[in-house]
């Protein structure tokens, strides 16, 4: 590992806390009666959101999915905002008209969660397409899951973008399970990267609950890929701690495996000790970090909470431009 | 006769055919230990196994196409589409192929396939996972189109789209699974093409699809009080359509509202409508009037939802309008 | 002004916008050196590069996707779907994404893509190549239908589409791409959703959309003869639907018959003529009729294809019958 | 190479032959104004189609593609029934109601050409799947162009053949086009057969006008499919000598190419040539096999020539059973 900037540790920390704790936060809100319809939530796969997303510019661009709001922080969105579309309000990302599944920020660079599994392969895809035309330099991040790399629009554009050697990286959560169904079942691949040599891209595995692995590689492969040397399908490992969604009554899976990723693998209490043996940081200071996370977070539920629901006089704004 | 839900009335109809037919198998998505979305399926895959209850990867176009080449073979698969939105995805593979085969081949093929799958909104899950879109499905001939309103008009038209020779779209609804009602045990077969009279009425009729159906049925009652009599009529199979029992309700009662969730243009009632001016014509004393979703995605805030989904208030509205 | 056809009338246009504006390009299956299944674009590869014209591999999905993420930062994809039918196979990214996209995101993203494609029978290749889909888009808010019926039209029409800020279904036809006309060289637009009365007349309105506004000319001019007076309004739009200029037109005829090539079930004629009742109940002297195609898949055999696709016989029955 | 029965060879020769010259008398009759419509011509890939399906069993299964006549003849299609259905007769294999694209035979296990690229690659994983599930024993080789590897639903269906460990043969006729589309530009890949590598199964490129490499190859996999090992993607290079359709320009290829490999690359005359000089067969004989396929093409054409329409009234017959 090269020396890594202190800052740059503590942003990763302070990004996966955030995302950790809004996770918290919504699944609270939700049991409240404060959330209605459905959230899916990242929690144990904050590492390969606020690692990969660290590692690229702020102007370069990502989408995302129905698992979405890791990203969205990572990429920098307003909690107050975040928080304020998931409980339905009118001052949200998108006014409450899309809610936890659709919160965009297309200015900030965020493309959009998607309700779609790989929905947005294509669309991250043409957005690369359109920044190499452009010549931006930007890069996207497409993030997908485990499962979404068996639809067939993956498959298209992934094609695409190693035939025009497109500036993108697919970004494979392999969280273990696509709803509830293993991937070990949905495929039969021992590395879902595997999947690249279809395409004669680049693939790779790496330990997604690890965020320095996430971070130094998407650094490394990001550089490449503003490079021209065409699209990269990076698998990173993780676990989807919570259920599918908030109403997943887990039939599934095997009893205490979910807790034993939290216990043996969390990426924040992995990155906590490095820190702290490493002497990067101390424990107070984590403390601190965590306060002022906490704080915010407390704000945006603050926020949503004290802010209108849309007038349903404008339910049919916004369809066309 | 035990009251039990739609969504056991699904089960239930699912298990006897499987135990009737060794052709008929269940595919889809998280059908099996998940149980489906709408837990629909919860047990089938300890009763069956996994051979019969097959979990698919993510692949929707791959799993109707799957279907319908093990069904030229002489199965009878039963597909899930977790959301009626997701039938966007293999809509080629429906419309184009399961659809119009047999007629491409000269009549020698026959494709029996039914797609179950829940549509409609009202939980919360905005714009890609609460459409109805079953009126794209109308459009394409070789296709039976199926909108149970009950847990008994459900496991009858269950049974008899899985014996239909025909590729049959089976549209569930999300907020009908937990309704409950009086279910027989024994299988029993409702046809398709058959539409049924949920309540009879002299000064209106109301045809409603799915969900609506029970709207309308409240709005009927309640209206009823005011001395107002509403007939519902229910198509149950939107296609084929039975304009005969629905053409007949309008001329006995010279009136008619149709209400259905989808957006308002191109849905089926359009289709309906225009029927209805075709056979009904000398027989109107008003104009058809159409109470439908607005031309709008479905937002995810349930206000918001709920404005752009046809409810009470608005049937009511729409029944006064035409009796002017 | 000179006579070009159809299809010269697209090129030009394409050629035009292309050149104002260096954020329009051309992306699709064999739209490059091979010109597009229909020699819609020879010549232009040569002209704008392999960056403008842009080839692709058999993914329509993936095409449309690609369109959409292009058109988030300020592109404007014009896409080529070599046959309308192969639009069922993007239905998601059109209907689910690009239309829904500005909504769900509160009104924060402009998606200005077309998808031109042509539509229709005629030419001998069968169920899967010769269909009129253009119903389906019509059913999801958010996007835009557009179906020139002339070379005049057809280039001020995508003009206004590539111009447009929202996701547009350009529904060109197979038979009108030879059809020639005055085109005038200069760009220029024709807004989207405005109708256009294509021939004047008294006693009867004939709505045509597409290749059936040529058809029902040609009979009106032989019902001019026999001293009938037939009005043919084409739509142009779909959606938007200038519905005040067509219903001011029933009104004044008092009687309409309406043509569209697609299946009879859920044609986009199902919708208008839904609205012409509710618009114009008081004012219609006869039912309105529909003259479609069969609920029939396209057969190959050119008689049996005749025979599903309204002709000039069946519309000027249904004027007749209209008339009464 | 194991030794060949007489027979075999025999067989596959009659067999290409049956289909080049079917193809030339379509061809013809096309020109001639007897057929309507348009046609997708297997010239030049007789091979792939002979010796594939000599390879397996009557009872198998196979699905066919748009350009699918030549797959149709090898399944033992009776050539009066095709010729009629191209001619759009009633007496045809569709009544005239389906065409060139869209003939079908189930009884006899061809499960039907398709007008949609890839449109059948779900189809024929299905009917690999009830075999399976039927224990019937029979396996399926689903047809493909090179193009049609790019569609969605081919990754989707050869996933499911993978983890299900389905009966399937996915036989992709790669003829260096997809419509005017070097499949050079389409995909990044030297051997197409490299798609296998994400699904975990085997891939295979062969020779696809050699027909004996075709035979024996299918011969072998064909043999390991049955057996359960799981699908086969097996690549065949060949080579489209006329235009894709019976209206194509051909403005995208360069000049004499197609010549040159019908010249050079002919899978008929290297066979003669290979049967002459290994002294399987003599010229006198091979004329004898000629003159006897043209006897029924030309009865075929006559056939298809005297029958009748299929009545309009009649048109709208057949769409639901
Ligand atoms: C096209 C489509 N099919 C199915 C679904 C239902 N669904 C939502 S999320 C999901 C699982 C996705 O698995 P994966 O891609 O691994 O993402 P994860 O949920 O594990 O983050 C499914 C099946 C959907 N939203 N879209
Ligand atoms: C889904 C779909 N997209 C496009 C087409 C138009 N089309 C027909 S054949 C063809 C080329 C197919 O190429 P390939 O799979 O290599 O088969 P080949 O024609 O070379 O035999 C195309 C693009 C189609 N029929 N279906
Ligand atoms: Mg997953
Ligand atoms: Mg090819």
């Amino acid at each position: 590992m090269d020396k890594i900037n202190r800052g740059v540790l503590e942003n990763l920390l302070k990004t996966m806390l955030k995302i950790r704790n809004f996770e918290l936060a919504v699944e609270k809100n939700f049991q409240l009666g404060h959330i209605y319809g459905t959230a899916h939530l990242a929690i144990g796969q904050e590492a390969t959101a606020a690692g990969s997303i660290a590692a690229i510019k702020e102007n370069d661009l990502i989408t995302s999915t129905h698992r979405g709001h890791g990203h969205c922080i990572a990429k920098g969105a307003d909690l107050k905002l975040m928080m304020a579309e998931i409980f339905g309000r009118s001052t949200g990302y998108c006014k409450g008209k899309g809610g936890s599944m659709h919160i965009a920020d297309i200015s900030a660079g965020n493309l959009g969660a998607n309700g779609i599994v790989a929905g947005s392969a294509g669309i991250a895809t043409g957005a690369a397409l359109a920044a190499k035309k452009l010549g931006s330099g930007q890069i996207v991040i497409c993030f997908l899951g485990d499962g979404a790399l068996n639809e067939g629009i993956w498959h298209e554009a992934a094609n695409m973008a190693s035939i025009w050697r497109l500036p993108i990286i697919y970004l494979c959560e392999n969280n273990q399970y696509g709803m509830g169904m293993p991937i070990k079942k949905a495929t039969n691949l021992d590395k879902l990267s595997d999947r690249a040599k279809g395409y004669n891209i680049e693939g790779l595995t790496i330990d997604g609950n690890d965020v320095l692995t996430v971070y130094e590689t998407v650094s490394k492969i990001s550089a490449d890929v503003r490079a021209g040397k065409g699209p990269v399908l990076l698998e990173a490992i993780t676990y989807r701690i919570r259920g599918h969604s908030l109403r997943d009554a887990q039939r599934y899976r095997p009893e205490g495996e979910a807790k034993k990723w939290l216990t043996d693998y969390c990426p924040i209490e992995r990155f906590k000790k490095y820190l702290i043996k490493a002497g990067y940081i101390t424990q107070p200071e984590i403390d601190n970090i965590t306060m002022k996370v906490n704080e915010e977070i407390d704000a945006a539920v603050k926020f949503a909470l004290e802010s209108p629901f849309l007038d349903v006089s404008k339910v049919a704004e916004d369809i066309y431009a | 006769m035990r009251e039990i839900s739609y969504a056991e009335a699904v089960r239930e109809c699912l298990r006897q055919q499987m135990q009737a037919d060794d052709k008929v198998f269940m595919i889809g998505e998280d059908v099996g230990l998940y149980g489906g979305a709408f837990g629909v399926s919860v047990g089938l895959i300890a009763e069956f196994g996994e051979d019969k209850i097959m979990d698919t990867p993510i692949s929707e176009q791959g799993i109707v196409g799957i279907a319908i080449g093990a069904s030229l073979l002489g199965m009878r698969p039963v597909v899930e589409m977790m959301f009626s939105d997701f039938t966007m995805l293999p809509l080629e593979q429906i419309a184009n192929q399961a659809g119009k085969m047999r007629y491409m081949f000269g009549g020698k093929a026959k494709v029996p396939i039914v797609i179950r799958t829940p549509g409609g909104g009202g939980i919360g899950i905005a714009a890609q996972h609460s459409q109805s879109i079953e009126a794209l499905f109308l459009h394409f001939p070789g296709l039976k189109v199926v909108m149970p309103s009950t847990p008994y008009d459900v496991k009858g038209l269950l049974a008899s789209s899985i014996k239909d020779d025909n590729p049959v779209m089976f549209f569930e609804h999300k907020l009908l699974y937990p309704t409950r009602a009086d279910v027989p045990e024994e299988p029993y077969l409702i046809p398709l093409g058959k539409a049924d009279i949920k309540r009879e009425g002299s000064d209106i009729t109301v045809v409603a699809t799915s969900f609506m159906v029970q709207k309308s049925l409240k709005v009927a009652e309640k209206l009823s009080g005011e001395g107002i009599s509403v007939e519902v009529v229910d198509p149950r199979t939107i296609k084929p359509l039975d304009i005969g029992l629905i053409a007949g309700s309008v001329k006995k009662t010279g009136r008619a509202l149709l209400v259905e969730e989808a957006c308002y243009t191109g849905g089926f009632t359009c289709y309906l409508a225009s029927e209805i001016a075709k056979h009904c014509f000398d027989f109107l004393d008003a104009p058809v009037l159409r109470v439908t979703g607005l031309d709008c995605p479905i937002p995810y805030e349930h206000n918001l939802e709920n404005a752009v989904i046809p409810d009470e208030a608005r049937i009511e509205k729409g029944i006064k309008e035409v009796l002017g």
